[in-house]
């Protein structure tokens, strides 16, 4: 049974390197195209220590030192690959693919074209087998083949469980997020980049633990066993199995080997194929095979398992809402965000051409005004998304300009946008965590150094996430996809987020937008609550007069990047001329 | 995405991987009892692929007549493909270990020097009788059951400096063109210390990587310094051809030599290599069957080996099964070392206990779109 | 001229146009007013054949296009300005004219004849003519665009925000090209507006959409005079 | 010999090497422009014509001049079919750019693969004789070599006026650049895909046949055209239709000053090397502008 056994190992090996992929590509969404390399590295490194640096018996370190030159090296082809292009990242991972085998030829301590031999067996401390060690166990015994697959298999099934760990933990969810609109993920103060590298980093020290596995399964490594067609391997495990689930990565391993053993059998034996066409025909055919999976499966066989949250029994039931009286302080004095001479240009066109604005806390003000009038600019710029050519815009003490969108938000300056943007292939609730502050969890290394604290954390964050979804209304969608929700419930999410995100200034970017009037109101309440029962700033972009007119404690009419009018909704809304010029009249107004 | 869609291709996939796992755990194959099992190995590499099919067009000739005479003791002899992909030796492994298991070879005829030194124990506990057909010194180090069919890189270059001190005592200086894997790597240096000894000085070496988009720049690099010869060693795969083609587009007009790789049809159509060109390799006297000598022009120097290997495998065979030994690697491999001295309906071959073989080689040039022998060292001449 | 009937589309699961009917009269404009998110630009891209129709009828003269590929609705007389990218960025103003009239390609001198009256509508073309669209500034890519949508001879052009980003002189030289379209060319116009008093102006029937529907079909004169109300009416 | 004279025989080569890649490099560009993917199934279409010109001269018999006209034919023919059964499915359905790569190699080891169990890997020549050649900067160059450069240098001319010219160009040119927009004015987006495939079929062939002159053909031949080409169009950018030609130069002359520089074991290394290099430095490529357009239009 040792070909059994050698293939139980492999793939038990390989699996382990797709749980990396699944980390790196279905996880994180990143476009990778050289995985043999992180195996080989890993493979290299932990080689590299049996055989010269360490004593016999560390097999273990030796294993951790692959991982930890993978993850290395992923550091160094990620740090550049990722900054600001991760649309690159294919290409430069595919051409570093093209190099690798090369370069390992070329370099000295790698062993060269020779690769590094005998590289000792697996051996922990004093027991340090021989090729013919064995265990009598009276019925059966036991050689070093057997306890080497034992030996895989434990370690297959520990990288499931730490990788199950990472994709189920909010990291792993900010992770999901960032993949679906890192954009967004930043709005919401997280740092896209760290955390792309992060994973590609964790994915890689798997794989390259796979690949220190390796090293010490076939006591061998040399450059033409990590070339383009490992990768190929890998990828159609991968893609097989459903690139978005653990499992589905596993499985890919399992079925994609079963499937290449079987075709030994069915072409020599079954179909008695010509003796000299059996090994370019089980090339061919796997390539064929991976083509159909794609074209009938592209999401492979396992679909992205989502957690599901039950909804606690006992729901605090959120506060009734009440109109109160707004607040009709004429604005000024005790302001917490004031922007004034914002400039912005694109290409000839002046976008934003000195506007300001000054928000309070429970105060709403409203921008109205046509399209093109630089009202998103303003949003964009006092976020972060777009650099302003000039102007101030301050939080407090705080300068806004210049800071990247993940710092102000973190500042506690949230926006939604005019076209809803939430990430879709999270659950609605999965939205709502994501975006809360304070999530120890979002740290791979507590996971597992202060799991305790990252459960109690979570435990409190989900609580707090069914209350936002109990006053938003969505309890009832909180575990469907978010691209499965309609338009207005998707609306409504975007602002349960925001809120979740609990920021003292909140910019909202046509929040009623194509809503349907009957729940107009709804959406009118929670706007007003933001500002009236939680005490925020809120700044809302709006076209939709009735909705100015209910909300509005004071009113900004933008035109031509300027702001040409301000007053309360019955001065500006009353104001015939700039109504008129509102609707497309050109007359000359006095700003 | 219906749940139960699923559900049907979770099914499926699991009935799958049943399906191979159950094709792997199962004897089936080894059904078929009592024929002899004997392993081929085949590569999708560039090159090696190439005298793969030579080599099995060899043994099937082999094949057809041992099994015509009654096999191994009345067994039909039945060749197992195994598979070492893109000469990897851990796929190779894979293949190899299928072949013991399941299919229960008793010898194996491979090549590949990382293929066959990595899965020398392997042979050895297997207890199956190996050829190599790899020219690589280190592979009969690796594995007492194995025996080296080709000439090692050693002894390549000793044939081919013998041969320009004869033929060409022009020849003071030499650069070698290699394909940088370990292969080529070995021959370099064994060239450089053989042309040594007959005092040719090695004047420049360039590698190149396999299946090489083009070789101008290295050619151009090694004769700047002026060569009066040079060898090329690569896998093979059209490598050679490409060598001679752009040396003398180059303008080199010094003579050009190789090995066994420069022994495949490619070149022997190859108008160019008609002038001032020669290569080592394998002979097909006279005597050798009709059908072999037909078939080596066909797919090359490597179709030989093929046969003699299955020839020498029946041959040992039926003597262990005379003997009243059973049938297996250790028997085999005394007997062929007891034999030591064989002639094969080709060769003669010495087979030596540290593994290597002393066999003969011939020099071929080429002439008339065909392969023409210059003259033969018999083993006994190499000895 | 143009009827639709009973029009539902929107994007994978959720509808944003739901039942929405009108006609349009042959050399008339009909201005569809409404704000952002009220399904305007869903329409133009139902009209185009961008968007599959889910329910109801889309029909040229008589001729039923619900199931045509926006080339057969092309063929058909339809032209269209969109509101983003509404110009090929790196070819020269000539060819995406030429482009404009893709679909009476086989007649030469139409396209020609065409071309010339182009540019004798927007000058500043001329000017520009060899040069790449992205160097042009927003106005000059609007009248391109518009310029293109003239270039295939249609029957119905549709002008989806043809005001977007433009200085005020530019819209109301954009308008006035509207009108000139219909009076001088003979085409009937779809115009996309948010500007609702310049379209109102120029158009000979409104509609105005809110939340994928329609509130109001009928002369502009009808709509509410006073500014305030109007406005408040989206 | 002075430096610079020692260097010149590894520019010409260099040079020439680069132009031959040109033109796969083009074909390449012009697909990842218009559909948005990088086709490695064009390795597949080089192997088709190579044996096509292989099997049309050397078994049917047919002059060179026919059996080239022929393994044109079929290599248009192949990219078009490709583009049909497979590729069409996929973009149908817009599939992401990571699955079409994949499809494309998968279809290349495929093809590879069949052909080499079916015709066996041994190697054929087309022509087995040295072929003629002139002397420039102090090594040689066959006619093989300038006719790849002289086809490649043509095709760059004759794809310009192609596009900028000619009806179905046209078509092609504003498909690539505004997909949308092309649907609004009428176009028929499948069919600029067909002339899209053709020509690059068409250019890929054009490369594949002196390949195939020079040096014979084999399973293998197609690898190294298609991953030079990725490389190419890497550094030159999709900017222009000159981006990928100069990219493939300077790709070509890295490959050869680089041996002229280090042991030739290093080649490899260094050539790739640049690309990287060049992704990380700038990422839309040395001569790339596209982007730029894109953005400000």
């Amino acid at each position: 049974m040792a070909y059994l056994i050698d293939v139980l190992t492999l793939t038990a090996i390989l699996a382990i390197a797709v749980h990396g992929y699944m980390l790196i590509k279905g996880l994180g969404g990143m476009l990778h195209l050289g995985h043999a390399v992180f195996y080989g590295i890993g493979a290299y490194a932990s080689a590299i220590m049996s055989t010269t640096l360490l004593p016999p018996g560390y097999f273990l370190v030796a294993v951790m030192a692959g991982a930890l030159a993978a993850g290395l090296g992923a550091l160094l082809i990620g740090w550049p690959a990722l900054q600001e292009r991760a649309r690159y990242f294919m290409i430069v991972t595919f051409s570093l693919q093209l190099i690798f085998v090369t370069l390992v030829i070329n370099l000295g301590f790698t062993g060269g074209p020779d690769g590094l031999s005998s590289i000792p067996r697996m051996s922990f401390g004093p027991w340090q087998p021989n090729r013919h060690w064995s265990l009598d166990l009276g019925l059966a015994a036991i050689g070093y083949p057997e306890i080497k697959l034992l030996v895989v298999l434990g370690f297959a099934a520990l990288s499931y469980w730490f990788c199950s760990r990472i994709v189920h933990s909010p990291y792993g969810r900010l992770i999901r997020a960032v993949r679906d609109d890192e954009r967004v993920a930043e709005a919401y103060g997280r740092d896209a980049m760290r955390a792309r590298l992060s994973i590609l980093l964790i994915g890689a020290a798997v794989t390259g633990m796979a690949g220190g596995l390796f090293a010490h399964h076939f006591n061998y490594v040399g450059p033409s066993q990590f070339g383009l067609d490992l990768t190929m391997l890998m990828l159609a495990m991968l893609i097989l199995g459903g690139q978005y689930s653990l499992a589905g990565a596993t499985f890919g391993a399992m079925l994609m080997v079963g499937l290449l053993e079987a075709l030994r059998f069915v072409l020599d034996d079954g179909l008695g194929v010509p003796f000299h066409m059996i090994a370019h025909l089980r090339q061919a055919i796997f390539s064929i095979i991976l083509i159909l999976i794609l074209a009938l499966r592209p999401r492979g066989l396992f679909p992205e398992t989502l957690a599901r949250y039950r909804r606690p029994a006992a729901m605090p039931r959120p506060e009734r809402l009440t109109r109160r009286d707004r607040a009709m302080e004429p604005p000024g004095g005790g302001e917490i965000l004031k922007a004034g001479g914002l400039i912005k240009h694109f290409g000839g066109l002046a976008a934003v051409d000195g506007a300001g604005l000054s928000l309070r806390p429970a105060l709403i003000v409203a921008i109205i005004g046509s399209n093109g009038a630089g009202k998103t600019t303003v949003f964009n710029l006092l976020s972060g998304f777009e650099r302003a050519d000039a102007g101030e815009a301050h939080l407090g003490a705080v300068s806004l300009l210049g800071r990247r969108p993940a710092e102000i938000a973190r500042l506690g300056v949230a926006r939604t946008f005019q076209d809803v943007r939430i990430w879709a292939r999270l659950t609605v609730i999965e939205n709502i965590l994501v975006s809360r502050r304070h999530q120890p969890g979002e740290n791979p290394a507590r996971l597992f150094l202060s799991p305790r604290r990252v459960a109690s954390a979570e435990r409190s964050n989900l609580e707090a996430a069914w209350v936002v979804l109990e006053r938003f209304g969505l309890a009832e969608k909180a575990n469907q996809l978010g691209s499965d929700v309609s338009y207005a419930q998707r609306k409504m999410l975007a602002l349960a987020r925001v809120c979740a995100f609990d920021p003292t200034v909140l910019l909202l970017d046509e929040p009623t937008s194509g809503v349907d009037p009957r729940r107009l109101d709804v959406f009118l309440d929670h706007i007003r609550a933001f500002a009236k029962a939680d005490q925020r700033a809120v700044c809302l972009i709006e076209h939709n007069m009735t909705v100015v007119r209910e909300l509005a404690d004071w009113v900004m009419y933008m035109d031509g990047g300027r702001v040409l009018a301000s007053g309360t909704p019955t001065d500006v809304l009353g104001d015939d001329v700039l109504m008129r010029r509102y609707l497309g009249h050109r007359d000359p107004v006095v700003a | 995405m219906t749940a139960q869609l699923f559900g049907l291709w979770r099914r499926a996939a699991v009935v799958g991987l049943m399906l191979g796992n159950l094709l792997l755990a199962s004897p089936l194959p080894a059904a078929a009892a009592g024929d002899v099992r004997i392993g081929i190995c085949q590569s999708t590499a560039q090159g090696p692929a190439t005298f793969s099919t030579a080599l099995w067009k060899g043994a099937e000739l082999a094949l057809a007549d041992v099994n015509a005479h009654g096999g191994i003791g009345g067994h039909p002899l039945r060749p197992v493909p195994v598979d070492v992909g893109n000469n990897d030796p851990a796929q190779a492994r894979l293949s190899l270990n299928k072949a013991i298991d399941l299919d229960k070879i008793t010898s194996l005829v491979c090549w590949g020097t990382n293929v066959m030194v990595q899965n020398g124990p392997l042979i050895d506990d297997a207890d199956i009788l190996a050829f190599t057909t790899s020219s690589g010194t280190k592979v009969v180090k690796a594995s007492k059951l194995t025996q080296q069919l080709e000439a090692v890189t050693s002894l390549y270059c000793k044939v081919a400096a013998a041969e320009i001190k004869r033929q060409y005592p022009a020849v003071k200086t030499f650069a070698v063109l290699y394909v940088n894997y370990e292969f080529g790597i070995e021959l370099r240096d064994k060239c450089e210390e053989e042309f040594g000894k007959k005092g040719i000085r090695l004047v420049a070496s360039e590698g190149h990587p396999n299946a090489p988009p083009d070789l101008r720049s290295q050619l151009t690099k090694l004769i700047d310094a002026k060569p009066d010869a040079i060898y090329l060693a690569p896998i093979g795969g059209g490598t050679v051809a490409l060598g001679i083609r752009t040396a003398r587009e180059l303008g080199y007009k010094g003579l050009l030599t190789t090995y066994g790789a420069g022994d495949t049809p490619d070149i022997y159509t190859l108008k160019l290599a008609e002038d001032n060109f020669f290569y080592v390799s394998h002979a097909t006297p006279p005597g050798a069957p009709e059908a072999v000598k037909t078939a080596t022009e066909q797919y090359g120097g490597y179709t030989l080996m093929g046969y003699e290997y299955v020839w020498l495998v029946a041959r040992l065979g039926n003597e262990v099964l005379k003997n009243g030994q059973k049938l297996s690697g250790n028997a085999l491999v005394a007997q062929l070392r007891k034999d030591r001295d064989i002639q094969t309906p080709v060769n003669r071959y010495v087979f030596q206990d540290d593994g290597y073989t002393i066999r003969p080689l011939a020099i071929f040039t080429i002439e008339h779109g065909a392969r023409k022998l210059q003259h033969v060292l018999s083993a006994s001449d190499l000895e | 001229m143009l009827r639709v009937t009973d029009l539902v589309t929107g994007y994978h699961s959720d509808p944003i146009l739901h039942g929405v009917s009108f006609g349009l009269q042959a050399g008339s404009i009909l201005a569809v007013l409404g704000h952002n998110g009220a399904g305007k630009s869903s329409l133009v891209r139902a009209l185009v054949g961008l968007l599959p129709v889910w329910s109801g009828h889309i029909a040229i003269n008589g001729r039923d296009l619900t199931t045509a590929s926006s080339a057969g609705r092309i063929r058909a007389g339809l032209a269209v300005s969109f509101q983003d990218d509404p110009v090929f960025p790196t070819l020269s103003v000539q060819t995406n004219l030429l482009l404009g009239g893709f679909v009476r390609w086989h007649n030469r001198d139409l396209v020609g004849e065409r071309c010339e009256r182009v540019l004798e509508l927007f000058p500043r073309l001329r000017q520009r003519y060899r040069q790449p669209a992205y160097v042009m500034s927003g106005g000059e890519r609007r009248m391109l665009s518009i310029g293109m949508a003239l270039m295939s001879d249609p029957r119905i052009i549709i002008l989806d925000e043809p005001s977007t980003g433009l200085s005020p002189g530019m819209t109301e030289h954009v308008f006035d090209t509207i009108a000139a379209i219909r009076d001088e060319f003979g085409k009937s116009v779809i115009l996309v507006e948010q500007n609702v008093r310049q379209a109102l102006e120029r158009a000979d029937r409104a509609i105005v959409l809110k939340t994928g529907g329609i509130v109001f079909d009928g002369e502009p004169g009808d709509l509410a005079q006073d500014s305030t109300e109007l406005v408040l009416m989206f | 010999m002075s430096i610079f004279q020692s260097a010149l025989p590894f520019l010409a080569n260099g040079l020439s090497l680069g132009l031959s890649i040109a033109l796969v490099a083009l074909a390449m560009a012009l697909i990842w422009r218009v559909v948005g993917m990088i086709d490695f199934g064009l390795g597949a279409v080089y192997l088709v014509s190579a044996y096509a010109l292989l099997g049309l001269h050397t078994e049917l018999g047919f002059s060179l001049p026919l059996a080239i006209l022929g393994a044109l034919a079929c290599g248009i023919a192949a990219a078009i079919l490709i583009y049909g059964l497979v590729y069409r499915h996929f973009i149908s359905r817009n599939a992401p750019l990571f699955v079409m790569v994949l499809v494309g190699l998968s279809l290349f080891l495929a093809g590879e693969n069949l052909l080499g169990a079916a015709l066996s890997s041994q190697k054929f020549y087309v022509i087995d004789a040295q072929l003629p050649g002139v002397d420039v900067l102090g090594t040689r160059l066959n006619v093989a070599q300038l006719g790849k450069m002289a086809v490649s240098l043509a095709a760059l001319a004759g794809i310009a006026y192609f596009c900028l010219r000619t009806a179905p160009g046209t078509m092609i040119l504003a498909v690539a650049d505004n997909k949308r927009l092309a649907l609004g004015v009428g176009i028929y987006v499948d069919h600029a895909y067909v002339w899209t495939f053709g020509l690059a079929g068409l250019m890929v062939s054009a490369a594949a046949i002196p390949d195939v002159a020079e040096s014979g053909v084999d399973p293998y031949v197609a690898l190294n055209p298609v991953l030079l080409a990725l490389a190419a169009i890497i550094i030159g950018g999709l900017g222009s239709f000159r981006a990928p030609v100069l990219g493939a130069v300077l790709l070509g002359l890295a490959f050869h000053l680089a041996v002229w520089l280090f042991p030739a074991s290093w080649q490899e290394v260094i050539a790739y090397g640049l690309v990287v290099v060049v992704l990380i430095a700038r990422p839309q490529g040395l001569f790339g502008a596209l982007h730029a357009a894109r953005e400000r239009a």
